[in-house]
């Protein structure tokens, strides 16, 4: 039997269907816009569409994400840290520290040996430091997010960004830019002050290896060297990346067909 | 699953405590043109049974605050001082009492009586000290500042209690002039021995929450049954009051009805309630199955249970021990050892800090006791943020956000049986 | 003839004002700030000439204000925004005693005195919570222009009340409030009210009362000006060149130091 | 070293005191260990006020451990402190994280607020190689009491030095320290005199790095410094610029990066006087020596305290000393300067700012960090502020 998980995230929606192996065979990811509930089904059906599932039966569908009560056609819901554990735990088994950073928050989790989640911290209370703020760089500078990572990547001298404000960083942004600074440096700038942050944050559920980094901010290239150096160390960056909450939550909708876990 | 306390869970507790809290009010409210005496104390260690003595009327700041808090006007007072210039980062408790002054002291509770006298006890944190700083200027009335060192344990008690018991006698001095009646130490002597009563009945109450399921909530209900204990030391009424959440308790226990429907888990709470948003803040817990078996928040203004009592017999010196020891006023070792004996004793399975922005003598240093307790001692332990006054720092999203997935990893072990932290 | 310019280099517009010997305003002009401060503040003065129909070499004073006014080159004189905005309502409203200005980043309160001195100032430096960006996400998220929200947000019946204060995490809010089926209009009049009581609280920091002026972008929006008057309880002053008031301010200031300094010299 | 430093023109000391505070690893600390080994044990203590006299006393160098400045990223201490509690804090913790307070063998707390009591527990929890003491200073200083109890308090931490240095501590020793640090801070308050009488000799910004650096160094030596420096101000050309002057309120205990200073002058102030490191100036007049040091100590701290904002002062209010303060310095304006968090500086503004309304004086209130890059804000304030004195002055 299919199952699903259906991650409505602040910024992005995502789905993901499994096989009854735990198998990966749909995937949906849509902007979240200005209607939860339409996004979480156009995720679904793309996600259906991809798996070329159209017509099969999905047995069980999980909600997560902050919108993970507006899945109307989900069983039930299980919030984001939860999902994110287990979906890292799933793509590399011997991670133990977890960083999220999506639209609009940035979460730290740690697990356990079978991607339990044993502890975890978050920021959500303000912008700074997230995808938005890298959104609104980004904007300001006149790049497209695909190419921040790499035009980061060039930066010889990066400069030091000390505005957290995701609203106040854009003219700081533009006044270091006025003064003739690189985009690449102020980028990589950026990117630093974000990763500076999120080790902090890391810190607070204890650094322990494997590290996976997850979210839609790890596909920006540049935010995985930042957070690396910062670390010293690699972290797990998976292709599925932004996906890892909806695995998770599939992951658990599967974990119910075999009644294996009861979740309120 | 259920979302609010079984209809057959008895409340007296509550009422009772609702209808002595009126009563004590409206005695102030007159107490001004009465002519009679007025005094201001804080909570935490206070000698309130010293000044019954000179038949003062004892107003409690704190609590009226946290009436403003629970009544939800607390956000209008709050405000009111931010144009004084408060800023919006101090303690909202201060900010709320500000703002009831500069309101014609009035709040939900009716009209509040002015202060003869002003005593801060420096047992709980340096906010008192500039709370009563504006008062005494605000109302031009003598402030005796009963300096009250930060207990640091057997090595300078001595010293301390020896300066404090200096302190209570030019307190008492201070209190003659006032009221031009003599200090009567027998009076004194009779109270405290009122006040141990009780004190008796609080502890095996506190207590009952060691059973399996526990027949009450030792936070969210012990933050009201508490009060008494706090404002009302000395008196019969308070006596009767815990003989009769006892009995109550008791009931539950026979009746078999508790807190919530299910007992799933069991915590131990650090930390005060956000009281604008105290029913909001139960629900989030009351869904899972919590029950709160120990608090230190229950403990804020003395602590019984590990043995100390009023002593007629010490009259003075009993009233410095319990300045001296009372949660706001220990270290952050007593504070993490108080709460470990906790978690042990009454069989907890976790452990929540629910750290307010307003206090920093409660919320300074619990991020370390959060790393105490999870990486030291092996504690599942969740760490939440919100205010106890300002209802602007409450994000009822943010926080279930937190409470589901803590409870549900807590779940999830459960079932997949591993230990708390893996490694 | 001499004539006295004044620029407002600001983080989303950039002014220019051209005043004539006796302060009355003969040429203005305003130009999207973008990235290049010193170029704004250029095209804009060249615009403003054209309007004026002088030549730069016409302007015997150049009077520098906003948060440019550092990248000025051709300036004689810089003057804060606080300052500039209070004199410049000033000379329009001359009863005014408080002025609210509402800019894209920084919103700004001040208490003035008869003479439009500032005598008490508060700003938002810390957090842009309350400010016109905080509408123009808003705007975004509902994906209405900028110029849309002023009037719909009269429209509204009841406004919904937004509890973030963040203006980014505001966005999610107000799209969770549409999908919970909550009229745009009253989505957007909250907003309006969550900006409102930001500023409010800096307006009665500084004490101000009386008759008040509000300046800056924001008063081209109608709806902003309306929950003001709301939460004031009492009416505001809006110039037709209430955008222009910063510019109007330092080009005055600048011809009363530029007369000061040819005195001095005669 | 000192010769150094004493032979050094101006400018060559004003940079050097520059890169011992703009160096979060303490330099200075690290070279006097490497020097002294343990000889000298440094005991660090944490704002705003610390008996260093009984430190100096017992041989070793008081130091007051003031953050960690703008150039420390703070990257483990977010884990020990919460997001709404002063920069001071969480920086001097992340000094100890980092090891950066490895040459510091001791460190002390005093009953200031909320944060330094418990901040006090969180450094013996989590470094056990460095010996903490807490000290309780009276808060009741109108009781008679209050100078025998902290007199016990000292003699306390007296003993507590003594089992740490192994050796005793003699009441010859303290007196002889108490007499080097009067000279201290008899040389600081001649360099704030010349502030206030000539603030176009010596910028508030050089005089700020002077005195910080003073907390890193034997004062013995500092104050020679203090006096090869203002010998050498005599003969400085400066020019009176049209500023206003003014001071500064409430920047304690958490120290300001130094820039803000150079945009509140910039800005077209003179900073005529201030309360930055309150405590290295912390007695209205010399201690006086009785037979017994330690309680002319206790005396001095009980009666002779100059006012702040950590302290109750009972029937002398805080008031009185803020009037005085202004008339003396003849000041147009006061900033009052908070650190972000800190509530005993949030509290007195209040109380202060009313009387500043009484007497007139106009006053510009923002809160600063000691870690913060961007002056932008600050200095458009500031701007204002002098604008609406100077260019409104007819
Ligand atoms: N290709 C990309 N390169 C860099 N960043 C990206 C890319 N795609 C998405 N992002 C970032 O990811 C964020 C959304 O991540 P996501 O985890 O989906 O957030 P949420 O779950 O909160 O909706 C966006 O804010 C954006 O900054
Ligand atoms: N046509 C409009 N309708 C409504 N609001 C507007 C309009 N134009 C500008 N604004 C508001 O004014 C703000 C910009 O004001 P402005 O004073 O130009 O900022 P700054 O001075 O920082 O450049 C914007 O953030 C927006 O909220
Ligand atoms: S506006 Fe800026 S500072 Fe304010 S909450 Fe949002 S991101 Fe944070
Ligand atoms: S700081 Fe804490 S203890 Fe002190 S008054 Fe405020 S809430 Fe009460
Ligand atoms: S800066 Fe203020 S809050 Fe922080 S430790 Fe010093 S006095 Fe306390």
């Amino acid at each position: 039997m299919y199952v699903a998980g259906v991650d409505v995230g602040s910024t992005a929606t995502k789905a993901v269907i499994l096989d009854e192996n735990q198998r990966i065979v749909g995937r949906g990811l849509t902007p979240t816009g200005a209607n939860v509930i339409k996004a979480a089904e156009r995720a679904f059906s793309e996600a259906r569409a991809s798996a070329g599932s159209d017509d099969w039966e999905i047995g069980y569908i999980v909600g997560t994400g902050y919108g993970r009560y507006k899945v109307p056609f989900g069983h039930t819901q299980i919030t984001e840290i939860s999902c994110h554990g287990k979906g890292a735990h799933y793509l590399f088994p011997a991670t133990r520290t977890i960083l999220d950073i999506g639209g609009q928050d940035t979460k730290a989790i740690k697990v356990g040996a079978q991607g339990e989640v044993s502890d975890f911290c978050m920021n959500d209370k303000c912008a700074a430091g997230t995808g938005r703020f890298l959104e609104a760089s980004a904007q300001v500078m006149g790049l497209g997010l695909d190419e921040i990572g790499d035009v980061s990547m060039r930066s010889g001298r990066p400069i030091r960004i000390t505005n957290m404000c995701t609203v106040f960083v854009e003219s700081e942004i533009l006044s270091h830019l006025a003064r003739g600074k690189k985009v690449e440096d102020v980028l990589r700038g950026v990117n630093n002050a974000i990763a500076g942050r999120s080790v902090a944050l890391m810190r607070r559920v204890g650094l322990e290896d494997e590290i996976t980094f997850t979210g839609g901010v790890s596909r920006n290239t540049g935010m995985v060297r930042a957070i690396e150096e910062r670390l010293e160390r690699k972290v797990n960056v998976s292709p599925d990346s932004q996906f890892i909450g909806a695995i998770g939550a599939a992951l658990f909708a599967w974990e119910r067909t075999q009644k294996k876990v009861g979740v309120s | 699953m259920a979302t609010s306390q079984t209809d057959t869970t008895t409340n007296t507790g509550r009422d009772l405590q609702k209808q002595l809290l009126q009563n004590w009010y409206s005695a102030l409210s007159h107490a001004n043109e009465k002519g009679e005496k007025v005094a201001y104390l804080f909570i935490s260690g206070n000698i309130m049974e010293l000044l019954k003595v000179f038949d003062f009327h004892v107003v409690f700041p704190e609590v009226n605050a946290l009436q403003c808090g629970i009544k939800r006007t607390a956000g209008d007072m709050i405000l009111k001082a931010e144009d004084l210039g408060y800023s919006s980062d101090v303690c909202g408790y201060v900010k709320n009492d500000i703002g009831l002054v500069a309101s014609d002291m009035t709040g939900p509770f009716g009209k509040m009586a002015k202060p003869d006298l002003l005593v801060c006890t420096y047992s709980g944190c340096n906010t008192y000290i500039k709370w009563f700083e504006a008062l005494a200027a605000h109302f031009h009335c003598p402030l005796y500042m009963f300096d009250v060192p930060f207990s640091r344990g057997p090595e300078t008690r001595t010293a301390d209690i020896r300066y404090m018991m200096d302190e209570l006698k030019e307190l008492i001095a201070l209190c003659e002039k006032i009221t031009g009646r003599k200090y009567d130490e027998d009076k004194l002597k009779a109270l405290l021995r009122c006040s141990r009563e009780a004190e008796d009945l609080w502890v095996d109450i506190l207590h009952s929450a060691k059973r399996q399921p526990s027949p009450f909530d030792a936070f969210f209900e012990a933050v009201f049954f508490m009060a008494p204990i706090y404002v009302m030391r000395g008196s019969r009424e308070c006596v009767d009051y815990y003989r009769a959440v006892k009995d109550e308790i008791a009931g539950r226990v026979e009746a078999h009805t508790g807190p919530v429907p299910e007992e799933r888990f069991r915590v131990v709470m650090e930390g005060p309630p956000p009281w604008p948003h105290f029913r909001t803040f139960w629900e989030l817990f009351k869904t899972w199955g919590v029950v709160c078996v120990a608090s230190s928040y229950s403990k804020v203004g003395g602590i019984w249970d590990f043995g100390y009592r009023h002593d007629p017999e010490r009259p003075l010196e009993s009233l410095a021990e319990y300045s001296l020891e009372c949660y706001t006023n220990y270290n952050l070792a007593r504070r993490v050892d108080m709460l470990d004996s906790y978690l042990h004793d009454y069989h907890a399975d976790a452990l929540v800090i629910h750290s307010v922005k307003s206090c920093r003598a409660f919320s300074m240093g619990q991020a370390d006791m959060r790393e105490v307790f999870i990486h030291e001692r092996n504690v599942p332990t969740l760490f939440i943020e919100s205010d106890l006054a300002d209802p602007r720092y409450f994000s009822k999203a943010q926080l279930k956000n937190r409470i589901d997935a803590f409870f549900e990893s807590l779940e999830h072990q459960r079932i997949v049986g591993a230990q708390t932290v893996a490694h | 003839m001499k004539a006295i310019a004044g620029i407002d280099v600001g983080s989303m517009t950039t002014k220019a004002v051209i005043v004539d010997g006796d302060g009355r305003t003969i040429g203005r002009s305003h130009v999207p700030t973008k990235i290049d401060l010193g170029g704004a503040a250029e095209r804009a003065l060249e615009e403003a000439c054209k309007t004026a129909g002088l030549a730069r070499s016409q302007l015997a004073y150049v009077a520098a204000t906003g948060y440019g006014r550092f990248q000025v080159e051709f300036r004689d004189l810089q003057i804060t925004e606080m300052t500039c905005h209070a004199y410049g309502a000033h000379t329009v409203f001359p009863n005014t005693r408080s002025v609210l200005d509402i800019g894209a980043q920084n919103s700004r309160a001040m208490a003035i005195e008869a003479n439009g001195r500032v005598h008490k100032f508060r700003m938002n430096d810390k957090c842009a919570a309350g400010a016109g960006r905080f509408m123009e996400r808003v705007a975004k998220a509902l994906e209405v222009g900028l110029d849309e929200i002023g009037p719909l947000s009269l429209k509204s019946t009841d406004p919904v009340p937004i509890s973030s204060i963040c203006a980014v995490l505001a966005e999610s809010e107000v799209i969770n409030q549409v999908t919970e089926g909550k009229k745009i209009e009253d989505i957007i009049c909250g907003a309006h009210y969550s900006i409102t009581d930001r500023i409010i609280a800096l307006f009665r920091q500084v004490g101000g009362e009386e008759e008040i002026t509000l300046t800056g972008g924001v008063t081209k929006n109608a709806g902003m000006v309306k929950t003001l008057e709301d939460r004031l309880g009492k009416k505001v002053n809006v110039g037709p060149n209430a955008e222009f008031m910063g510019a109007i301010g330092a080009a005055l200031l600048g011809l009363r130091r530029y007369q000061r300094v040819t005195a001095s010299a005669a | 070293m000192i010769e150094k430093q004493t032979a050094m023109k101006f400018d060559e000391r004003i940079a050097w005191c520059k890169e011992q505070i703009e160096d979060p690893t303490l330099p200075t600390l690290r070279e006097f260990k490497s020097r002294n080994g343990s000889r000298s044990p440094i005991v660090g203590n944490f704002p705003v006020w610390a008996p260093q006299e009984i430190v100096h006393a017992a041989g070793a160098l008081p130091v007051t451990i003031a953050g960690g400045g703008s150039n420390l990223e703070i990257d483990h201490a977010d884990s020990r402190v919460q997001s709404f509690v002063c920069s001071l804090s969480r920086s001097t913790l992340e000094l100890g994280m980092r090891g950066y307070l490895e040459p510091v063998d001791a460190m002390v707390f005093t009953s200031i607020c909320d944060v330094a009591r418990n901040l006090g527990g969180v450094f013996k929890r989590n470094f056990p190689g460095i010996q903490t003491f807490y000290l309780h200073c009276p808060q009741n200083v109108a009781s008679p009491a209050a100078v025998d109890y902290f007199a016990t308090e000292l003699r306390r931490f007296r003993r507590a030095m003594e089992d740490f240095i192994g050796d005793g501590i003699t009441d010859a020793a303290i007196a002889r320290s108490v007499g080097i640090f009067n000279e201290h801070r008899a040389a600081l308050a001649d360099l704030y005199a010349l502030r206030r009488e000539h603030p176009e000799t010596i910028s508030a910004t050089e005089s700020y790095l002077l005195l910080r650096a003073s907390q890193m160094m034997p004062r013995e030596e500092h104050t020679k410094i203090l006096r090869a420096t203002l010998a050498e101000l005599e003969a400085r050309p400066a020019r009176r610029r049209d500023n206003i002057r003014i001071v500064i309120e409430g920047a304690f205990c958490e120290q300001p990066p130094w820039e803000l200073l150079e945009s509140i002058e910039e800005a077209g102030c003179y900073i005529v006087d201030d309360d930055f490191l309150l405590g290295s100036r912390w007695y209205d007049a010399p201690v006086q020596l009785g037979e017994d040091p330690i309680r002319s100590l206790a005396e001095a701290y009980v009666r002779q305290s100059v006012s702040s904002s950590v302290r109750h002062y009972g029937g002398r209010p805080r008031v009185d000393d803020f009037t005085h303060k202004i008339k003396a310095n003849r000041v147009d304006g006061v900033i009052f300067c908070a650190a972000k968090f800190c509530e005993p500086a949030l509290y007195d503004y209040v109380l202060l700012k009313s009387v500043a309304d009484q007497m007139g004086i106009p006053y510009l209130a923002f809160e600063f960090e000691e870690k913060m890059g961007v002056f932008e804000s600050v200095r458009t304030q500031v701007e204002t502020f002098v604008e609406s004195i100077l260019l409104f002055a007819d």
